[in-house]
């Protein structure tokens, strides 16, 4: 492999990685005879063009904050978790029963209880593909897939049979009792001066931000995280250094499951206020792409959660005001994961063309 | 040396000399490599033995593939000792000294001063026998003695990272203090360049090893188990590595050195045990024994054989 | 359950397990030569957008079907390219082509026809129409045998019975074909195959096409037989049902029909709770009969129905020896 | 600061819409999109046939997901969208939690009764409808056994149902009505696949009439009725032409009348619930060119005599809704 500065590593390849998938959307956009820089102005100014755009790509990043975590302390143990979405899908479950259990007087009584419960049952539907990883050897990619499906069923079952209320026609829960509802990023003093009108972005934000302070001391400073990173580097040398192999992937996807879990204190506590069908939107898979962009660094996950928060409150404006499908979003994040996870030697040895000659001439 | 023509030597980054290669020696070679004359054979003064470290009674090692490996066999290291391990590679050796370094299942009996050694439960892993005094230096040191994207200190703490002198507080490791701890271990290892913060893979394949001697070494082990000490290690390093085991075996420590090179085994042991198919096919004083003879024994003939 | 009704079961069953075989197959050629195929889905969903496009423009189904294999091969080479060429993570490949697929077919079924991202609706020849086997109707007055020879097995789009000569040709070619024992063997040990002489990426990269071949093909089905037109996300997960099914059969082609069957089976069950529910007189909710094939790969992965081990170098890039 | 905010925002969104005019009426369609061919698309005429008398423009917004029904109402009545109409019972959570947010904005939802000051709510006696279609299922079919398919099993489509039934019962008292439910969860009014294979199902149990009261799903029921050579019905637009000959008839629900008079009272729409039934031509059956062949006049006759008199208040036709019972069929 092409052998670049770290920088070069850290900043270039996300960037260009991203720049190609920019252009190859583009190139789509052209091909449906579009203007692509009119498509950029709708997006730029849907997402991040006012108070009100601000509020839901931050509403958006929040989410993916979670799951990006989710994907990233996964990933330094070197196991792939594709299963975010169900994990997050029941991590809302989770937070719906806490919510539906009492009626809580207040949101900050409400919301360390309801985190608790989204992260223990986010947890509890990776521990057994952790588990068969762990013990078994069943390839954690496939299993959390199937869990991913298994978890869509079980949540239709349980939202129809159980948590409908009678007299309701959708597949959602009841709404949650005032008392949980979590502060809006207008509600809260000093934000309310810039987000004057109700936005989704809520409290959650911080709880995510202070989630990716804690992953990175997690990882970076913890022995916990030491074993971790060690044992995604090389497992051999992990035995060789007394590390538990069960231990280690049982424990960071328990982690991983617990933080794609807590993102649904941001969705269904913060914003709908109800347990809906598919309450995740995605959202799961999105981590991959914010875990891979972001280098698996706690940092890089928060820069690409907001560009990926940008880019999806500006795909959703897209589909709004323009005739370009909605779907646009979906077509980037596959191009940004298949860039900087699946081809990221090609966007390497492209970099290497240009560091070379420099580095021949020092 | 026999397809070239001339020589240029290059040590710390600088081109100290060139010259044509009819004219010079491997030793004269050597001497510029290391930039002072190198021993060729290892200064060690009589071994003051003392008291049994090591006892191991019909050790036998089955791998995953349900292949025996090391057949039942027993021996003893006493403080001060180093045991030298020959035998050609895939005769059980590295079984043995990974079984004794805490990873892989065994059946028999194995003694550290005294005390039995957990060989099936939970009490057989690294963290364990390091915790009894037992450092390990793997054969394979880039697959498995350290983490090779990870950064000089980290690989320093590497096995010994619930070591409490590297722990601020009960929740959070004190990184600064095994950057120091690193330092150090650097500067007294001779580790080239003394950079704590450099990736492990961007060391030479001697500056690695030091590494992990610094590591292993400085924490003066009840025993020492050392595979291929010098493999892939520029000559410099050989030297300073012996120098650094018999120091270890002249501070009262049992050393386990298994080695494929035989004039490491015959300059550094003071004992030779020979392994062939899982067997040891006897033991030898490296004084009274000669390369011959030990060859036979690690093709598997024993001296009544020959006879 | 009366013999009527399982007939028509069963002939449901042919028809949903017809996708899921060809994708199943798909994925067996490409994880037999060592290379990991989760994008089965993506490439199934391409093809069926290019054939319900193109069938719905000339009209001729055919054209419609090479049009949904090219489609499928693109995103198969984009495959090859990064997990052969590039020996980039082959499991986040499939996973960004899944991405890519679903958005990109909406982006250009609503480009072309305006239409909410769906194609026109095919009929007459821009469909697969039912093809009678011979002596249907003069075979169906012998018992038992007769109806399901009728109503099971004749009757169906040409495509189902594409789809199951593909299982004893899978089985020939990669038992009795030299190609087949190359193909195994890359899987398993690409090194020793290398040091014999044939080329790995040649061999890999003639696996991943066949998938892409295969997933067209049962792209094309998905819009042409079994329904008349792309739709959004038509495929809805069936490329991860194959994947599950894949496992279930342990990478063997006549396994892979008997798991397919059964999956298809629980599809065709889960259409009908109330023969369910008759039949054993408890209510089973549709969701667990969806959920099936899913817990069940699971139960399989874990070991406790036999043990699925996958091709020894699957997912693994490989790196030649210098 | 609020009408300073209202002001830039407003400033933002003229420079956004570029060319589309503020107080522009919106629509958005549930999942299953506009071209559902059935409920949404009838949505999308009444609108397409409002912009076409008026010349006018408006707003339009395709549902992708359950989670975005409410960014999708705030999103549009934040740009000034007014009135604002949307198709589909599973808006009213939503909207109740909404419209009070946007006082000032009106808006409008079908199928589904929503008591808020600004909120219009349009509901139909689909019942009615079903009753007549019933009717003439029961006089087209030669077996005595006639299908129903639903999409998502909710008590609105066991109203289509239950009158659908009673219909039935009506001409043939003897005649059996094999109810199916494509499922329990909005995928249900998306499901092709699932719709032909329920409707190759119940021909195999002597169904020789279907009804598809499924949105989307309804397109896969149809398509299996004609290539199995049995006749169909459908449902809310008349999908008459989507198989000539092979379509009895459509029950028809002018889901396009609601949109297109929400649209035409623009900002003054009227709030208030606004119940459209056979007596107000908010249901009916289709009979166009594609259907002529196949219906026969003694079932025009008897149909629109049963239509009279459900006019008239001489006959009722029952209501599932009502009670969550049915008397002429059972789920």
């Amino acid at each position: 492999m092409t052998k670049l500065p770290r920088w070069a590593d850290v900043v270039l390849v996300p960037l260009i990685s991203l720049l190609l998938a920019g252009i190859i959307s583009a190139l789509v956009i052209l091909a449906i005879g579009q203007s692509p820089s009119e498509a950029l102005k709708v997006m730029v100014d849907g997402a991040v063009g006012s108070p009100y755009g601000w509020g839901y790509t931050l509403y958006y990043a929040t989410s993916f904050i979670f799951t990006g975590l989710a994907v990233t302390v996964a990933f330094h143990a070197s196991l792939f978790n594709i299963g975010g979405e169900g994990q997050a899908q029941l991590g809302g479950l989770g937070v719906a029963l806490v919510c539906l259990a009492l009626p809580w007087p207040h949101w900050t009584l409400a919301l360390p209880a309801a985190m608790i419960g989204g992260a223990l049952f986010g947890a509890a539907w990776a521990a057994i593909p952790a588990y068969l990883q762990a013990k078994r050897g069943s390839h954690i990619v496939i299993t959390t897939i199937m869990f991913n499906y298994i978890a869509a069923a079980l949540l239709i079952y349980i939202l129809v049979e159980h948590l409908r209320p009678p007299s309701s026609m959708d597949p959602a829960s009841a709404r949650f009792g005032a008392g949980t509802d979590l502060p809006t990023l207008h509600e809260i003093p000093g934000l309310s001066l810039i987000f004057t009108k109700q936005v989704p972005a809520n409290v959650t934000l911080f709880v995510a931000l202070l989630a990716c302070w804690l992953v990175w001391l997690l990882l970076w400073r913890t022995r916990l995280g030491y074993e971790i990173r060690a044992f995604g580097k090389s497992e051999p040398a992990a035995l060789y250094a007394g590390i538990k192999p069960v231990r280690v992937t049982m424990i960071a996807m328990l982690i991983s499951g617990a933080l794609a879990g807590l993102m649904s204190i941001n969705n269904v506590m913060g914003e709908s206020g109800r347990l809906l069908q598919n309450s995740s939107e995605g959202a799961g898979f999105i981590g991959i792409a914010v875990a891979l962009m972001g280098r698996n660094h706690p940092l890089g996950v928060f820069l690409a959660a907001i560009l990926f928060g940008f880019l999806y409150q500006g795909g959703a404006e897209l589909g709004l005001w323009t005739s370009i499908p909605i779907e646009l979003r979906t077509v980037v994040q596959g191009l940004v994961i298949l860039f900087t996870g699946a081809l990221d030697h090609m966007v390497r040895m492209m970099l290497g063309l240009f560091f070379r000659p420099k580095a021949r001439a020092a | 040396m026999e397809i070239t023509d001339t020589v240029s030597v290059m040590r710390r980054g600088e081109m100290t000399a060139t010259v044509k290669t009819k004219d010079t020696s491997p030793e004269e070679l050597a001497e510029l490599m290391v930039g002072r004359k190198v021993l060729l054979d290892v200064a060690k003064g009589p071994a003051q033995l003392g008291k049994v470290v090591l006892e191991v009674e019909n050790l036998r090692v089955v791998d995953e593939d349900k292949v025996e490996r090391v057949k039942g066999i027993s021996f003893q290291i006493r403080a001060g000792e180093i045991l030298g391990i020959a035998g050609v590679a895939g005769n059980g050796q590295s079984e043995l000294l990974e079984v004794l370094g805490g990873f892989g299942r065994a059946t028999g009996t194995v003694r550290l001063n005294g005390e039995e050694l957990d060989l099936t439960g939970t009490k057989s892993d690294g963290q364990s026998r390091r915790e009894k005094g037992i450092a390990h230096v793997p054969e394979d040191r880039q697959h498995l003695g350290m983490i090779m994207d990870f950064a000089a200190w980290e690989n320093v703490a590497f096995g010994y990272h619930n070591d409490p002198a590297y722990q601020k507080n009960s929740l959070l490791m004190d990184n600064d203090a095994i950057l120091e701890d690193t330092k150090g271990k650097m500067e007294r290892f001779d580790v080239r360049p003394p950079i704590p913060t450099l990736a492990a893979k961007s060391f030479s394949g001697g500056n690695q090893q030091k590494i992990i001697l610094a590591r292993e070494i400085e924490r003066n082990p009840e025993l020492l188990l050392v595979g291929q000490p010098t493999r892939g290690v520029d000559i410099g390093a050989i030297e300073f590595i012996h120098k650094r085991i018999v120091e270890l075996r002249d501070a009262g420590k049992a050393v386990l050195l298994v080695s494929v090179e035989l004039d490491e085994i015959m300059s550094l042991s003071d004992r030779i045990a020979v392994m062939f198919d899982g067997r040891i096919m006897g033991e030898r004083d490296p004084d009274k024994t000669n390369e011959r003879e030990l060859g036979l024994l690690m093709a598997g003939v024993t001296g009544k054989d020959a006879a | 359950m009366d013999y009527a009704t399982l007939l028509q079961i069963l002939d449901s069953t042919m028809r949903l397990a017809t996708p899921l075989l060809l994708a199943c197959l798909a994925g067996l050629y490409s994880e037999r030569s060592g290379i990991f195929d989760i994008g089965l889905e993506g490439k199934m969903l391409a093809a069926a957008m290019c054939t319900g496009a193109v069938a719905a423009l000339t009209g001729n189904v055919w054209i419609g079907l090479l049009a949904g294999i090219a489609g499928s091969m693109v995103f198969a080479v984009i495959h090859g390219v990064a997990s052969i060429t590039f020996r980039g993570n082959q499991l986040i490949s499939g996973v960004a082509l899944n991405f890519v697929a679903s958005g990109i077919t909406v982006l250009a079924a609503q480009s072309l026809f305006k239409q909410g991202g769906r194609t026109p609706p095919l009929s007459g020849t821009a469909r697969f129409n039912p093809i009678e086997l011979p002596f249907a109707e003069a075979l169906s007055g012998i018992p038992i045998l007769g109806p399901f020879y009728r109503e099971v097995l004749s009757g169906h789009g040409a495509l189902v019975y594409v789809a199951l000569l593909a299982v004893p040709v899978t089985w020939w070619v990669l038992y009795r074909t030299r190609f087949g024992l190359r193909l195994r063997a890359v899987g398993e040990n690409p090194a020793s195959v290398d040091t014999a002489g044939i080329s790995v990426v040649r061999l890999r990269y003639t696996a991943v096409m066949i998938t892409g071949l295969l997933c067209g093909i049962a792209g094309a089905y998905m819009a042409a037989g079994l329904q008349a037109g792309f739709g959004k996300e038509m495929t809805a997960g069936r490329g991860y049902i194959a994947l599950a099914a894949l496992i279930f059969a342990k990478w063997r082609p006549w396994y892979a029909l008997m798991a397919t069957l059964l999956f298809g089976f629980f599809q065709a069950l889960a259409l009908r709770p109330d023969v369910i529910k008759k039949s054993i007189g408890i209510d089973v909710p549709v969701p667990m009969l969806d959920a099936l094939p899913y817990i069940l790969t699971v139960v399989v992965l874990a070991g406790f129905i036999g043990r699925a081990i996958p091709p020894r170098a699957g997912g693994e890039p490989y790196v030649k020896e210098r | 600061m609020s009408m300073m905010h209202k002001f830039l925002g407003a400033a933002a969104s003229l420079a956004l819409m570029s060319g589309a005019a503020l107080a522009d009426p919106a629509i958005i369609f549930d999942l299953g999109g506009k071209f559902d061919k059935s409920f949404n698309e009838a949505a999308f005429n009444g609108a397409e046939k409002w912009a076409k008398e008026t010349g006018g423009t408006y707003k339009e917004l395709e549902m992708q997901s359950e989670a975005q029904r409410e960014q999708a109402l705030r999103r549009l009545a934040e740009a000034g969208a007014n009135p604002v109409v949307m198709t589909g019972f599973a808006f009213g959570d939503v909207l109740n939690t909404v419209a009070p947010d946007f006082p000032d904005t009106k808006f409008a939802i079908i199928d589904m009764v929503v008591e808020q000051p600004n909120v219009k709510s349009v509901v139909f006696n689909e019942h009615e409808g079903s009753y007549l279609v019933g009717m003439m299922a029961a006089m087209a079919s030669k077996s005595g056994t006639v299908g129903f398919i639903g999409g998502m099993d909710i008590p609105l489509i066991r109203k289509f149902a239950c009158g659908y039934a009673e219909g039935v019962k009506a001409v043939k008292p003897d005649a059996t009505v094999v109810i199916n439910m494509t499922g329990t969860t909005p995928a249900a009014w998306n499901d092709p696949v699932k719709g032909a294979e329920l409707a190759k199902a119940q021909k195999s149990q002597g169904a020789d009439v279907i009804y598809a009261a499924a949105g989307g799903t309804g397109i896969g029921v149809l398509q299996a009725a004609a290539d199995e050579g049995i006749l169909s019905i459908g449902v809310d637009s008349n999908q008459n032409y989507l198989h000539p000959g092979q379509v009895l008839t459509s029950m028809l629900k002018r889901v396009d009348n609601a949109v297109y008079e929400a649209f035409k009272e623009g900002a003054d729409l009227k709030p208030g619930i606004n119940v459209m039934g056979l007596a107000n031509d908010g249901v009916g059956y289709a009979l166009d060119d594609n259907n002529a062949s196949l219906v026969t006049d003694d079932m025009k006759a008897a149909v629109d005599a049963a239509a009279g008199k459900i006019k008239a208040g001489e006959l009722t036709v029952h209501d599932y809704m009502t009670d969550n019972t049915c008397p002429a069929a059972t789920f």
